[in-house]
């Protein structure tokens, strides 16, 4: 099975399991591991000995993970062949970068454009406060707005959709 | 203890976060019941189920609610306070405020309004400590009125110069001027982030002090003419004017300037009869030459480092000062004792410009042990409020000596662990690893200077961690597998379908 | 910051629980790699996972694990650790552990098996004491041989008299007796639960000291000669001779005495060659006058009422002397500042006569803030097994005196919440509020003499608490109703019903 | 409904809900509260301003709770139909404390007695050791032994049945 971190995909096989000992090997690497979880979503981690946590959460279809692990930060995704198919497309679909979303749940302050607009690579397309702190997000090539789908003053999720673009 | 008939038995805590909950603590040792006023964001904020009584005082913008005034003073007057603590922030500077609370007969846990008046704004304060003998940055001693004005005064003291808004704090309406042809802009810009934070548009001008460090005296007065300093806090890690790490005693100065600069602290805070807890900042530059920047009427985020080093309660000082009780302590007392550094913990996403990451807590295990202490309102299963302080806790340790400190600071990051949202945790660490903190050698150009060494960059051997973290995931989404096939699960925790898995003999092939 | 080279670079902690992960601590401060060990009953406790390494020794039971020193001696070696700390329990006092370390060059951190040997077993304890010129209480100064014997020196010495197992430790293997007629079953049980417990049935008997307080001194000494006393412990607050509660200062003795006692602590410690951290037990009777008791060659459960009086990390020490450093203190520079108060909590039911009250820990919220360290080795999720022993967390405070310890003590007990598990939270909290310890006016027989006063009693204004009580359960069985009653959940955390549940509005039917 | 706590039994009816906001009575005494779960099991309450805090863990069939509020600790139950039947039949059952159940987790070091043996009351039927502590368990009245469950060395959990008592 494959698993993704960061731009890293890496080939995961399980190869045997006794209780809490686990073999199995990353990218043909060979691990025998006491692995156990200590409370939801705690591992603790015997690696030969070496002992190292992993404090993880999940999305909400057990697919996608955050991990914590000695003082870095993962995005891991478990890739099945469902998830396979959607990252195919989704290549695809990053390469227009056609919306903006907003990265954090926050309050629209301003947007400086309507729909039809044209818009040059820098310009700013919308103004999120979270925070005390204004951030502008500004649109990354050329490009149309196509649709707007927040108005000043709403509140936002992260990863929310907030503005169309049409690329030129 | 003392024969004192206290008047302070009813304390409102006129703020939220973490100050707010520090405050209270003080309250409660002190067996003085605590009020909490809470937005109607906050009604899960652990100010509110921290505290013996709690009110709703509006919505969630703080305009609303943290800064509404009569809100708050209703609240004090129903249900019989005796005294309001502002903390920091919010209405801590706030005269009017203080003025209000004196009509009503509340006591105000800080200076008078008179006092906060001359220091609040920074033209007057400048002229009061010119009168009281305590250096100053060179200077404009007035407003700015034009462009062409701006431009005047700054060619005749000379760039680098600093244009500051008169009732600026907290690194708001402050801009750098190199030369001439910034002047406008600056000037422009300073004046309208002044007006809408601060609600007031006067800015002036000083000269920068190169390499400087921002080095602070916390000072305690009280009702009968005494004043003391309680030391230094070095506070020249900064990023964007915002302090990140602040320790005491600084590294930088000498026995010699300590005694001087604390003098000159009492003295300033003479000049204007102060009363309570305040901090005298200075900028000492790379000479030592000190010089005066602003006071700050109230307690400061970074108090905790005063604390550990010499052993005071600062909140308990604060509200015995404000029930008439003359200071406990004298100045030939004050002993720094062993090193303490604070670190300030933001739910923010330092690999993404420290933008703000508000979101729901999952997992909250805080450091503990000897040396350590937290000054936090985080809990697990707290969501973390979009409308207000991106700070979810101060970080204190505690040691002997400077070294042992930032030793025992690489031990109780390791064993801070926040899950659900993203924090600085990983930059701090960073941090303290760059070399020129380790040896003391450092000015408030730190952060500037070393950005590039506190960019999260993988190194080689990265593999291995990766790979633990894929392990842990992999095996977590085997786990999910196997309990969604089966449904004889009579208990649903999460850690008993990891024990049942465990159970599992033999090779189990996926 | 020293030349001298560091022979210790890794280091095995032959124990468990709170003092694995203490003693780990700072080792990781002093960038020291650690090495736990762990019975089969113990992959999931902390100091498996707070290790940077570690390795199971053996089943459940301590004797096949924690105890098994040859399984121990084997992962020492085989993962080439420089010294083992053994803690306190488990084999910190076994001299033939200490000797098997010192056979495979491994650096045990603690005194030599000699000293052990001379110290372990109280009756030659007390012929060392003697000849070093330190009181001891008058007794027999060997093993007794038969019940006749007893009688006869317990007839000789005067009732009331303490019959104890020469090895004995804990509160175990020790009688109180009143009078003749008590003689023959207190010789009897104490041989055969000395037998059980350390593997030897000697006991000898001791004039009973009335109104005694046990007061010990912590001493430091090192491999060059030198020997200094970090005054006294407090630890007078006993149930079955196990310690509950202890303090620094203690509240009973004056400078004085401090002085006196400190320097005959050294003597003792001098008299047996004595390297590493050590405590020297005194009994004072009332009058003051005070006698040697018993010498414990390793570090105490208590050790941290000394480290925040005195701002010293005593692992730290213990493992720079173990290296060979001489001492970093002198005498005179030893001052206490404020008061510190240690409580231990423990998963027991003390409704139930402290019956032990293993099980899963639910929630683990420990407090925080000013003053306040937690030694604790529970987390949220942890089941705490049958084999060990039932204290979890050691909860200590610091302040500037006793007064505001104790102010201090009544906060953070407020702030510590565990479910899952009993404790004896509200029993500890209950002792704190006996008029005698606010005054500082007990000795052991406190548990005693308040045993009616610290009952659990129903208060005449339960209700409304129950009522509380009642509201809380009921809502919480409402919103599990609401639930399964609806199947709309796409998330199935409990706090993300309950947001659901308080979204609906107007009257709802049951 | 009725609830259960320690040996009272209060009648509680919910008023009226609007949000958190909730009126019930208790024994005709009507509370008007603010209240909310901080996290699972932990609710803060707010009665006239007034803040009180209660951490509950709930038994499998959510219907009793362990609950701690102000140093403390209460055994719950809410009583509904099924409840009121089995609180019934328990009541007579309990008249006759006809077992000695393990009151915590532990391990069996003794058995003194076997099956047929008379006891007195005040007698040690069995010991019981965990976390390094010995517990005999005695009868409370005079009986003989019925029914032995469990055998020396064996581990036990909390509120199992060890032995069976046939009382005299």
């Amino acid at each position: 099975m494959e698993v993704q971190i960061g731009n890293r995909v890496a080939e995961v096989e399980l190869i045997s399991k006794e209780g809490n000992f686990v073999c199995l090997s990353i990218d043909g690497e060979q691990y025998e591991i006491d692995i156990t979880m200590l409370e939801d979503g705690v591992y603790s981690i015997l690696n030969n000995g070496k002992s190292y946590n992993a404090e993880l959460t999940r999305s909400d279809d057990n697919k996608e993970y955050k991990v914590n692990a000695a003082f870095s930060s993962y995005d891991v995704k478990i890739i099945d062949e469902k998830a396979k198919y959607l990252r195919m497309r989704k290549d695809t679909d990053d390469r227009q970068d056609n919306k903006i979303i907003s990265p954090m749940p926050g309050k629209i302050v301003s947007i400086p454009v309507k729909v039809g607009d044209t818009l040059s690579k820098g310009d700013t397309a919308i103004v999120i406060e979270a925070m005390k702190m204004q951030n502008s997000f500004k649109v990354a090539s050329d490009c149309t707005i196509r649709e707007i789908l927040v108005a000043e003053g709403d509140a936002v999720n992260a990863n929310q959709v907030l503005i169309h673009l049409e690329l030129n | 203890m003392q024969a004192h008939m206290r008047k302070i038995k009813k304390v409102l805590i006129a703020n939220r976060g973490e100050i707010a909950v520090r405050i209270m603590r003080s309250c409660k040792e002190m067996r003085i019941s605590t009020v909490a006023i809470f937005s109607e964001a906050d009604r899960t904020a652990k100010h509110v189920w921290y505290a013996d009584e709690a009110y709703c005082v509006g919505e969630a913008a703080s305009k609303d609610s943290y800064l509404n005034i009569e809100r708050i003073i209703d609240v004090a007057k129903k249900h019989n306070v005796d005294a309001v603590h502002p903390g920091y922030g919010f209405l801590s500077e706030n005269s009017h405020f203080v003025q209000r609370c004196n009509e009503e007969g509340i006591i105000f846990i800080g200076p008078s309004a008179e006092t906060m008046d001359m220091m609040g704004d920074k033209i007057s304060a400048r002229k009061h400590m010119i009168k009281a003998d305590v250096p100053v940055v060179p200077g404009t001693e007035k407003g700015l009125n034009s462009v062409e004005e701006a431009i005047e005064v700054c060619n005749q003291i000379g760039y680098p110069v600093m244009l500051k808004a008169s009732m600026g704090g907290g690194g708001k309406g402050i801009r750098l001027i190199q030369n001439e042809t910034e002047v406008k802009d600056a000037y422009l810009n300073a004046k309208s982030e002044s007006l809408s934070s601060f609600g007031d548009d006067t800015v002036y001008i000083e000269k920068f002090v190169e390499e400087p460090h921002h080095i602070e005296f916390q000072i305690l007065g009280d009702n009968h003419g005494n004043v003391i300093h309680l030391c230094e806090r070095e506070c020249s890690i900064q990023r964007r004017n915002q302090k990140i790490l602040e320790e005491s005693p600084s590294p930088f100065i000498t026995d010699e300037l300590r005694k001087q600069m604390g003098e000159k602290a009492v003295m300033a805070a003479k000049a204007v009869n102060y009363s309570g807890a305040g901090t005298i900042e200075f900028l000492v530059d790379k000479h030592r030459n000190f010089y005066f920047l602003e006071m700050n009427t109230r307690l400061q985020v970074e108090h905790p480092i005063t604390e550990e080093v010499l052993g005071i309660d600062l909140v308990k000082e604060q509200i015995k000062i404000a029930d008439g009780m003359p200071l406990s302590h004298r100045q030939e007392d004050i002993v720094q004792r062993g090193h303490a550094i604070e670190l300030r913990i933001c739910a923010e996403d330092a690999d993404m410009n420290f933008m703000p990451a508000p979101g729901l807590i999952k997992k909250n295990l805080e450091p503990t042990g000897i040396g350590v202490r937290i000054d936090s309102y985080a809990y697990e299963g707290y969501e973390i409020p979009i409308y207000y302080d991106p700070m979810i806790s101060k970080l204190i340790v505690w040691a002997t000596n400077r070294t042992y400190a930032i030793d025992r600071l690489h031990r109780v990051l390791e064993e801070y662990k926040i899950t659900g949202v993203k924090t600085n945790i990983n930059y701090l660490k960073r941090i303290i690893e760059v070399p020129d903190f380790v040896n003391g050698k450092y000015d408030t150009g730190f952060i500037g200077k070393h950005g590039e060494e506190l960019q999260n960059k993988g190194s080689q051997t990265e593999t291995e961690k990766e790979n633990i973290a894929i392990i842990a995931s992999y095996m977590d989404y085997i786990i999910n597998l196997e309990e969604n096939s089966s449904n004889d699960n009579n208990d649903n925790r999460p850690t008993n379908r990891w024990r049942n898995f465990g159970l599992h003999k033999g090779v189990l092939r996926i």
